[in-house]
């Protein structure tokens, strides 16, 4: 397969995916290397900015999906017969901020930052796929751990989480980090 | 009664209730004046018990805490007032910020969708071929049912943090109560709090709530001394 | 919406849909006449043919389809296996091992050990044949029960359940079953 054109290979294999696909699986695919691949991926989502394509590439992570443009939601959202989805509540939206800025988090983390039981809210937001289980902590009790999804940087419109919106006062912005020990495992 | 209820908003916690009223009452959050922060609590749980609604009890155990700050305050050492005050003004800006987060999260969201599509199905199935060594499963099932620490135990570090949240009954302090006035007749109330940690002294609090709300003790003119109602 | 990029939403369309889409839903989704639309669609067609383009439209009667094109089939096979090829993640191995050392278990009980919802990673395991449906227990609610199967037990090099390593204080290891009752029937 020497005259394989990489960029369409590699819009196929993302279609048929559908699912976020790590650089590194699409090169082995490839049987090329991972910047090379990377640069072949890039000039597709160069290609996508035309403005005669309605679908995308977004990185997630080191992680990359296709997409319909936002552009064209309502549009996709009347031929699927979805509806617009339910906004997240303050307290939903609370919680995954906590997450998402001081992850992996367990649940009394996220009760201690809160003053009031989350766990209601944690099930949702992990039946929704915006988090998921992070491991156990090896602390007493064993707790689980969470954190953010791919789905979750999807539905934000964010690459990675360094990306969130910063906090002005950036000092004393983790000061209750001491009480959020690292994980003994994590899982893909 | 309606009117009431209309006025009455639902606050997420008791944090949030605080914030609210800092807000509303232009507390100044770094130096919160406690004994004014608590007449407003107090308040509005009273407007939430009028309005027959249910007050949970993390409500009543902020209610507790703060009772408990403006006590400590009035000592001659106020240190730990301090501290306490601190920990609160603390646990306030960290949700002041959280919420400033979460408002700029939803900002990012608001009126931005993106749809994926389903991966393509192999007619292949999906049977798990992997091979595992048959100790995975047992470490695993380890894992899962907590017994794992018994081989490895935690530091004793890992314990500080629920030792001082240790859930302490508001039962076992009426005994402790009880069982001190029957061997001492009568006792110094701040003596009951000294060497607790929070979650004891609401607990203890609590309790002398009960027993007073049961006419089974009282308290002296000076509210210093506790005494058997007799 | 007049300023619209017909082929662009059309591309978004398909790309959402998956299936196969009747021309005159497609009209009607971008509120123009079925011709009209049929041109559109001709023209993405035509874009499609570039060699830089990994998939394409195929017709079906008047139904649309986007798929990969043909020359990409076995890059696609590849990486579609080697997606199915992850290794169990920790949860899904906790979960697995719950079921084992227990069965028959029902979702509620893997739930109470794991002290999480786990609903998900049972699918999957179903999916993956490492565990199967044995009957309904009868308590309250009739839920489903679970049980491992052979592939199970070739997976992990065993001839049999018995064959599990064994729990060094056998005393307290099924405290918790007493709240997992016999199933009265199971069905084959």
């Amino acid at each position: 397969m020497d005259s394989i054109n990489y960029a369409a290979a590699i819009e196929a294999l993302l279609f048929s995916s559908g699912e976020p696909v790590p650089l590194t699986r699409l090169a082995e695919t490839l049987e090329i290397g991972t910047s090379a691949c990377r640069q072949q991926v890039e000039l597709l989502q160069q290609a996508y900015r035309n403005e005669n394509r309605g679908i995308m590439i977004v990185q997630l992570n080191d992680r990359f999906q296709l997409c319909t443009k936002p552009e064209f939601a309502s549009l996709v959202r009347r031929i699927l017969e979805i509806r617009r989805d339910m906004p997240l509540s303050p307290a939903a939206m609370e919680t995954l901020a906590v997450i998402a800025y001081n992850e992996p988090v367990t649940r009394s983390f996220i009760e201690q930052v809160r003053g009031v039981d989350s766990s209601q809210i944690v099930n949702s937001l992990v039946e929704k796929g915006l988090i998921q289980e992070a491991g156990r902590l090896e602390v007493p009790g064993r707790p689980i751990s969470y954190r953010t999804t791919d789905n979750f940087l999807r539905c934000f419109g964010l690459s990675s989480l360094e990306e969130l919106p910063q906090m002005e006062e950036t000092g004393e912005q983790l000061e209750l980090q001491i009480n959020n020990p690292e994980p003994l495992e994590t899982e893909e | 009664m309606d009117k009431l209820q209309f006025k009455l908003e639902i606050f997420e916690g008791p944090l949030d209730l605080l914030l609210h009223l800092i807000a509303k009452h232009k507390l100044n959050i770094y130096d919160i004046e406690i004994s004014s922060l608590l007449d407003q609590y107090l308040d509005y749980i009273g407007d939430m018990r009028a309005a027959d609604l249910e007050v949970a009890s993390e409500f009543l155990e902020m209610a507790a805490h703060l009772v408990y700050i403006k006590t400590v305050s009035l000592l001659p050492q106020p240190e730990e007032a301090e501290e306490l005050k601190k920990e609160l003004t603390g646990q306030l800006i960290e949700l002041t910020r959280l919420k400033e987060a979460a408002r700029r999260l939803a900002a990012l969201r608001e009126g931005y969708a993106v749809y994926v599509r389903r991966p393509v199905v192999l007619e292949e199935d999906p049977t798990y071929r992997h091979i595992h060594p048959s100790r995975d499963i047992y470490e695993a099932y380890l894992r899962a049912t907590g017994k794992t620490r018994k081989r490895l135990p935690p530091p004793p570090s890992a314990f500080s943090e629920i030792v001082t949240r240790r859930m302490i009954s508001v039962t076992s302090r009426i005994v402790y109560v009880l069982k001190r006035l029957y061997k001492e007749g009568r006792i110094e109330y701040q003596d009951l709090f000294n060497g607790s940690g929070r979650s004891e002294m609401v607990a203890t609090f609590l309790a002398m709530l009960e027993l007073l709300k049961a006419k089974r003790i009282r308290l002296s003119e000076d509210n210093r001394y506790v005494f058997f109602n007799r």
